[in-house]
């Protein structure tokens, strides 16, 4: 097994303490790139973002400049809009990316705005990242200083504008929708799909919503050519991608590594296992994403394809690692009553679904659980897939059915020493 | 078809040892009753009341809480199920909000009811059962028209009716 | 028009036709909840599930439009187990309460469980606790545990009334259907929230728990309320009217009406109604050759035809007086529904006394009356609440010496000594047949409803006994009318049941 | 205790009015504004706003109930949101919460008694690499232990008195 090694395309010089400021992003050929855009068409640069074979790098990793092709093909008023309300249970490559380079993101940002022809964008940062705001916010007023942002920028006559927005604490609205909502100053309630965003998105305005790392993604596009882009990574998932590794690792933290890397050897560069333990399972994508089992994980690797082979999926790249010494049964109930307090309460299914799927959990967990609940678990979260507008059902239910169904003999042994009388009696039913 | 005639042979002829037999069962009951009271199955009604088995349906009572509060809920449940059209109900808004609804006004025309019992089984509530009473009698039509007095706080009741019905208790017993 | 089918019915609809429009063209059933016709698509409830061909994925079919060749269809077991679910969720945290709430019997979750329902509950743990009989305003009581938030309240008063008093607070299955502290549900329109709430989470204060909605029997009608004339339905049992509700129509008031218009029942009612006759025999005797009639615009063209055409073939001098309602507010118009004309029919009285060729006189009191010796006509209006001067004119009214005849359903208290007077019932809205014109014009039919006061006539039956030769006869006859009993039968069991 | 906005948060809200593209987006910042400066935001103050902003109170209180950041109740001095997520429950999250209640005493949510500390369970907070964290007013402090925890907020403490 090769070793594997960081290619660090987006945070090679996030070492660099001064990358943050204007001046340091400058010194590191920072807004060159933009220069080179600006020679450029939009069309050209849509279709160099195509030709990479960019995807989302939010969780749902749908090709970014395909994204961008369903713009109306008409210059009427619409939005860029930056998601970086990074809510994902294990994420925190946004809130990196942000502090340690805002200017990194501003710069994809008026790229990808003048590619989709954007006179105004937002990023939407979550309320509880108090410091990213500010930072980033203080990187726009540089901007604008330095006449980066406002009328005629570097003297292309492309205008724009950009703004911060932010969230004020609801996992929802890191869903597009829900964040379009949350920005208009409605609750941040999805909303119903068809009409998609990038018909009618912001205030009914056609409306690109991309990630942090995306948007950013499209500077090393536009610099060193799509070709270049999809060298990196696998068929498929070309790039790079930031992985936030979490859990039982000597050294959790953010890596970049391209896609398509083998995960035990991500793990491995995290420095591996705390010692003296075996690994039990892996949650490869954030909280939403099924879970691994140590099985699995052998011959798995990072990129979309692989993942969803597996049945799971690569989400945001939180990698979160589980050792030997936690109950799959606790850690299921984090994650359920998660979702229960952060279902946004809309649609029926999810609403109530993510409530008793919490309640079920944790009456298991209390030893007031039976067996036939792993079944009602089950049926529960299969009936509340894909049955809502957005995927917070999903995330709920595919963690509790890859629980339950990876581990059931764990949570029938937790059962049975938890509430051995109640299980006498089920037996006896059957 | 043909019917087949039985011919009397000549015992059945005589009567008198029959009506003997049959002076000898009712005069041997009468000495029996007479020095042996405590067997005799009639009773000197109606200062000797027949005490009938907890199953028996007899004049409806409404139960009450633990509070005596009334029990119904005013649904009209009973009203509706009743073939005979026997049951009035008029509800009102109660200020207890876990009650919500009670009924002001609930009235059992007894003259009109068939004892058919559908009130007790559509109650969801338990309010309404059919009691160990039987009898009712009065003096003009319009005390044949039972009311919340006459029907509820029975606590005098006896014949396995239970008048007084507590959730908490019942939930405890597993009801 | 798009060509589509539905469950292998093949049907056309307009472009822009939402599937379960079309679902509910092709009458096929489709649980929901959420829509409404009048009403944004939500889409939350998740029941209209459907199976559109081409697409994997259940789609609901409020959500989408109809397009050309559509194959859609909700018949396979996949859609039946998704709807089943779906009715489930929607009632793990539902009280089952349904003895008390008052929508029992009317309740979209009891009618759609029939059809979708689980029937082995699987749920066993602690149902979420929310408030109970909460008060939103003077009009409207929320239970929120019944409430399935489909939020068709909530974007009643922000589309419709434009009004924003309620909405869907906290999140989750914590969320609550609500108003703001000190700002309560109190616009005119109110109740149409109870109206389209599918559950009992909103019941109406004025009818909370009169009736069990299975006693009454509905009747379509017009609401007499103003001259928006809007279409509704009246609810009533043998005994007496207890509410109304709007009834669909596209060219009046859709779906809603006002609250003022859900008010209409209570003058029909016999308790408040003139029962009997007074003094009718007078009508009989030979009277004066001049007349003077006051009327108002809350009748009937056919009661004002038969009027007129009498009073043009009877070689009378006869004055007709038109009293209106707040003659400087006539002309209001809230941009929804309410109308400051609260006459049901004045285009219809004003086409009519143009057709007659008579003379509408405003009328303003009997100050001019004075020196009049003939006979007076004096038709009440039935919606007295309306007319502010009603009580003081009446009183004006029966101290005049005149031959006087009085048309009325309100209650009309009299002296009975004085034989100058009398006073004749009159049918309401309810119960006579005929039609109204509203303010453009509209046509709008009335169905003679069951009887309410027995001794009532309509005007123009009045006008067709004044005619006859054996008026007094007739009275008499009318007075032996008997009411009809009106015992409380019970309806379900009368007809073997049915819910 | 009547809310009283004062003239440079007015100005602050109109501002933001101006700001946006739709006015109702305006509510979010200026909620955090009020609760800068109040700690919480009370129903007077959701009605206050409702008057200045010339949008429907139940509106605003919707937005209010909906985002967890807005405190609906009053805090403590320090308000200590411990995350109990996954990476951090994994790395005693939900102990270390437990034990700064025990600490001061306070109930979780609640207000301690000399008004200083509320401690509340918050979701993933975006630091799951230095689990477990806590997140007191606005600042993260990370990689904690328990008795490092209780050190920080011992000093913030007297910061605070101080």
């Amino acid at each position: 097994m090769s070793k594997a090694i960081e290619s660090k395309l987006l945070t090679e010089y996030y070492d660099d303490p001064h990358y943050m400021s204007f001046e340091g992003y400058t010194k590191r050929k920072g807004y060159e790139v933009l220069k080179k855009a600006f020679k450029m068409k939009p069309e050209e640069i849509v279709a160099e973002v195509k030709a990479s074979g960019l995807r989302g790098r939010g969780g749902a990793g749908f090709p970014t400049g395909v994204k961008w092709g369903f713009l109306p093909k008409n210059d009427k008023k619409r939005f860029l809009l930056c998601n970086a309300d990074e809510g994902e249970p294990g994420t925190f490559k946004d809130r990196m990316m942000m502090e340690k380079a805002p200017h990194q993101l501003i710069e994809g940002m008026i790229i990808s705005a003048y590619a989709v022809n954007a006179h105004k964008s937002y990023i939407y940062i979550r309320g509880e990242y108090t410091d990213c705001l500010r930072i980033v916010k203080e990187a726009i007023d540089e901007a604008y200083a330095k006449g980066l942002l406002g009328k005629n920028i570097l003297g292309s006559g492309f205008d724009h504008d950009m703004d911060v927005y932010s969230g004020a604490g609801a996992y929802i609205c890191g869903e597009e929708t829900g964040m379009i909502s949350s920005l208009e100053g409605l609750k941040g309630q999805p909303k119903l799909k068809p009409p998609f965003p990038a018909i009618q998105g912001y205030l009914k305005f056609p409306t690109i919503v991309n990630n942090v790392e995306t948007l950013a993604a499209v500077i090393p596009i536009i610099e060193k050519g799509a070709d270049f882009y999809k060298s990196l990574g696998t068929e498929k998932s070309t790039g790079t991608k930031l992985f936030s590794v979490s859990g039982d690792v000597v050294q959790p933290g953010n890596y970049e590594v391209e896609l398509g890397t083998p995960l035990m050897d991500l793990i491995e560069l995290c420095g591996g296992l705390k010692p003296g333990r075996s690994l039990k399972a892996v949650i490869p994508g954030g909280s939403s994403a099924p879970v691994l089992t140590a099985d699995e994980c052998v011959d798995a690797t990072m990129d979309y394809e692989n993942l969803s082979a597996k049945g799971s999926m690569l989400g945001s790249g939180a990698v979160i690692v589980i050792d030997d010494s936690h109950s799959m049964v606790d850690l299921l109930t984090v994650i359920m009553h998660f979702y229960h307090h952060e279902s946004c309460g809309q649609c029926t299914p999810c609403r109530e679904g993510t409530g008793w799927l919490e309640k079920l959990v944790k009456g298991i967990l209390k030893g007031s659980g039976r067996v036939e609940d792993l079944d009602l678990i089950l049926r529960v979260a299969n009936n509340m897939k894909g049955r809502t507008i957005c995927a917070l059902s999903d995330a709920a239910a595919l963690p509790a059915l890859s629980f339950v169904e990876k581990f059931r003999l764990e949570f029938e042994q937790h059962i049975r020493t938890q509430s051995p009388v109640r299980e006498r009696e089920t037996t006896s039913h059957a | 078809m043909s019917v087949e005639v039985k011919r009397k042979d000549q015992n059945q002829s005589w009567l008198l040892p029959s009506v003997l037999s049959g002076m000898s069962l009712t005069f041997g009951k009468m000495w029996g009753n007479l020095f042996n009271r405590k067997k005799m199955p009639t009773l000197n009604y109606p200062e000797e009341k027949y005490e009938y088995g907890p199953r028996f349906k007899g004049n409806h009572v409404l139960t009450v809480k633990k509070d005596g509060s009334l029990r119904c809920t005013a649904c009209m449940l009973c009203a509706t199920n009743c073939p005979a059209d026997c049951i009035t109900i008029i509800a009102s808004e109660h200020d207890n909000e876990e009650v919500e609804k009670f009924p002001i006004h609930y009235e059992i025309d007894i003259l009109r009811c068939v004892f058919c019992g559908f009130c007790e089984e559509a109650c969801p509530v338990d309010a309404i059962r059919m009691g160990p009473e039987w009898q009712s009698p009065a003096l003009n039509g319009g005390s044949f028209v039972y009311d919340i007095r006459h029907l509820a706080f029975r606590s005098e009741l006896r014949g396995g009716i239970e008048s007084r019905l507590d959730d908490a208790e019942r939930h405890k017993a597993g009801i | 028009m798009l060509k589509c089918n539905i469950n292998g019915v093949d049907l056309e609809v307009p472009e822009g036709t939402k599937l379960i429009e079309a679902f509910l063209k092709a009458e096929q059933k489709i649980a929901h909840y959420c829509w409404h016709p009048g009403l944004s698509v939500a889409g939350v409830c998740r029941l209209c599930m459907c199976e559109i061909e081409g697409n994997p994925r259940l789609q609901i079919a409020c959500n989408t439009e109809v397009q050309e060749g559509m194959v859609a269809s909700n018949q396979s077991e996949k859609v039946k187990e998704t709807v089943r679910w779906g009715m489930d969720f929607h009632l793990i945290n539902h009280p089952l309460d349904c003895p008390i709430c008052d929508q029992a019997g009317e309740c979209g979750l009891q009618e759609q469980y029939m059809e979708y329902g689980q029937y082995t509950p699987s749920m066993a743990h602690a149902k979420v606790k929310k408030r109970k009989v909460v008060s939103l305003g003077s009009k409207v009581v929320l239970d929120s545990e019944r409430c399935i938030l489909c939020s068709r309240c909530v974007r009643f008063t922000d589309e419709v009334t434009k009004t924003h008093e309620l909405g869907i607070f906290n999140r989750g299955d914590k969320s609550e259907i609500g108003t703001f502290h000190d700002k309560p549900l109190e616009n005119k329109y109110a109740v149409n929230t109870v109206d389209i709430c599918p559950v009992g989470a909103l019941t109406s204060k004025e009818f909370r728990f009169k009736q069990r909605v299975w006693y009454l029997k509905d009747e379509k009608t017009v609401c007499p309320g103003c001259s928006t004339g809007c279409s509704v339905k009246v609810y009533h049992n043998q005994e007496g009217l207890f509410r109304v509700k709007p009834e669909y129509d596209a060219e009046v008031n859709e779906h809603w009406m006002c609250d003022e218009g859900r008010g209409v029942f209570d003058w029909v009612n016999r308790q408040n109604r003139q029962s009997y006759s007074v003094n009718a025999e007078n009508m009989e005797k030979p009277s004066s050759s001049e007349l003077k009639l006051i009327l108002t615009a809350q009748q009937t063209v056919e009661e004002y035809e038969s009027l007129f055409e009498y009073l043009k073939s009877s070689n009378k001098k006869v004055e007709v007086y038109y009293w209106k309602n707040n003659p400087d507010k006539f002309d209001d118009f809230d941009n929804l529904l309410i109308r400051g004309d609260k006459n049901p029919n004045t285009k219809g009285l004003l086409e009519t006394a143009v057709k007659h060729d008579i003379t509408l006189n405003p009328f303003s009191g009997f100050d001019g009356f004075e020196s009049f010796e003939g006979d007076i006509w004096f038709i009440l209006p039935e919606n007295k609440a309306v007319y502010p001067l009603y009580e003081q004119y009446v009183e004006k009214a029966l101290k005049l010496e005149n031959n006087l005849t009085i048309f009325a359903v309100p209650k009309v208290k009299v002296d009975k000594t004085k034989k100058n007077i009398s006073i004749l019932p009159l049918k309401t809205y309810f119960e006579k047949d005929g039609h109204f014109l509203n303010f453009n014009g509209l046509k709008r039919q009335l169905k003679p409803g069951p009887l309410q006061v027995s001794s009532a006539l309509a005007l123009n039956e009045w006008v067709s006994f004044v005619k006859s030769d054996d008026f007094g006869d007739q009275v008499d006859l009318l007075s032996k009318r008997k009411s009809e009993g009106f015992r409380k039968k019970n309806e379900m069991t009368q007809t073997g049941g049915g819910l | 205790m009547a809310f009283i906005l004062k003239d440079e948060d007015k100005n602050f809200v109109l501002e933001e009015l101006k700001r946006y593209e739709s006015k109702y987006s305006a509510i979010i910042p200026s909620l955090f504004r009020i609760q800068k400066k109040e700690g919480w935001i009370s129903a007077e103050a959701v009605s206050v706003l409702s008057e200045v902003m010339g949008l429907p109170e139940a509106h605003i209180n919707e937005v209010l109930q909906f985002y967890t950041m807005f405190n609906k109740e009053p805090v403590g001095k320090l308000h200590v949101q411990v995350c109990t997520n996954v990476s951090c429950a994994m790395n005693g999250g939900r102990e270390l919460a437990k034990k700064i209640c025990q600490k001061y005493q306070v109930k979780e949510g609640a207000v301690s008694q000399d008004g200083m500390i509320t401690v509340t369970r918050v979701e993933c907070l975006g630091a799951c690499d230095k689990a477990p964290m806590m997140q007191v007013n606005d600042k993260y402090w990370e990689d904690l232990t328990q008795e490092s925890a209780i050190q920080i907020l011992e000093d913030l403490k007297q910061k605070v008195v101080g």
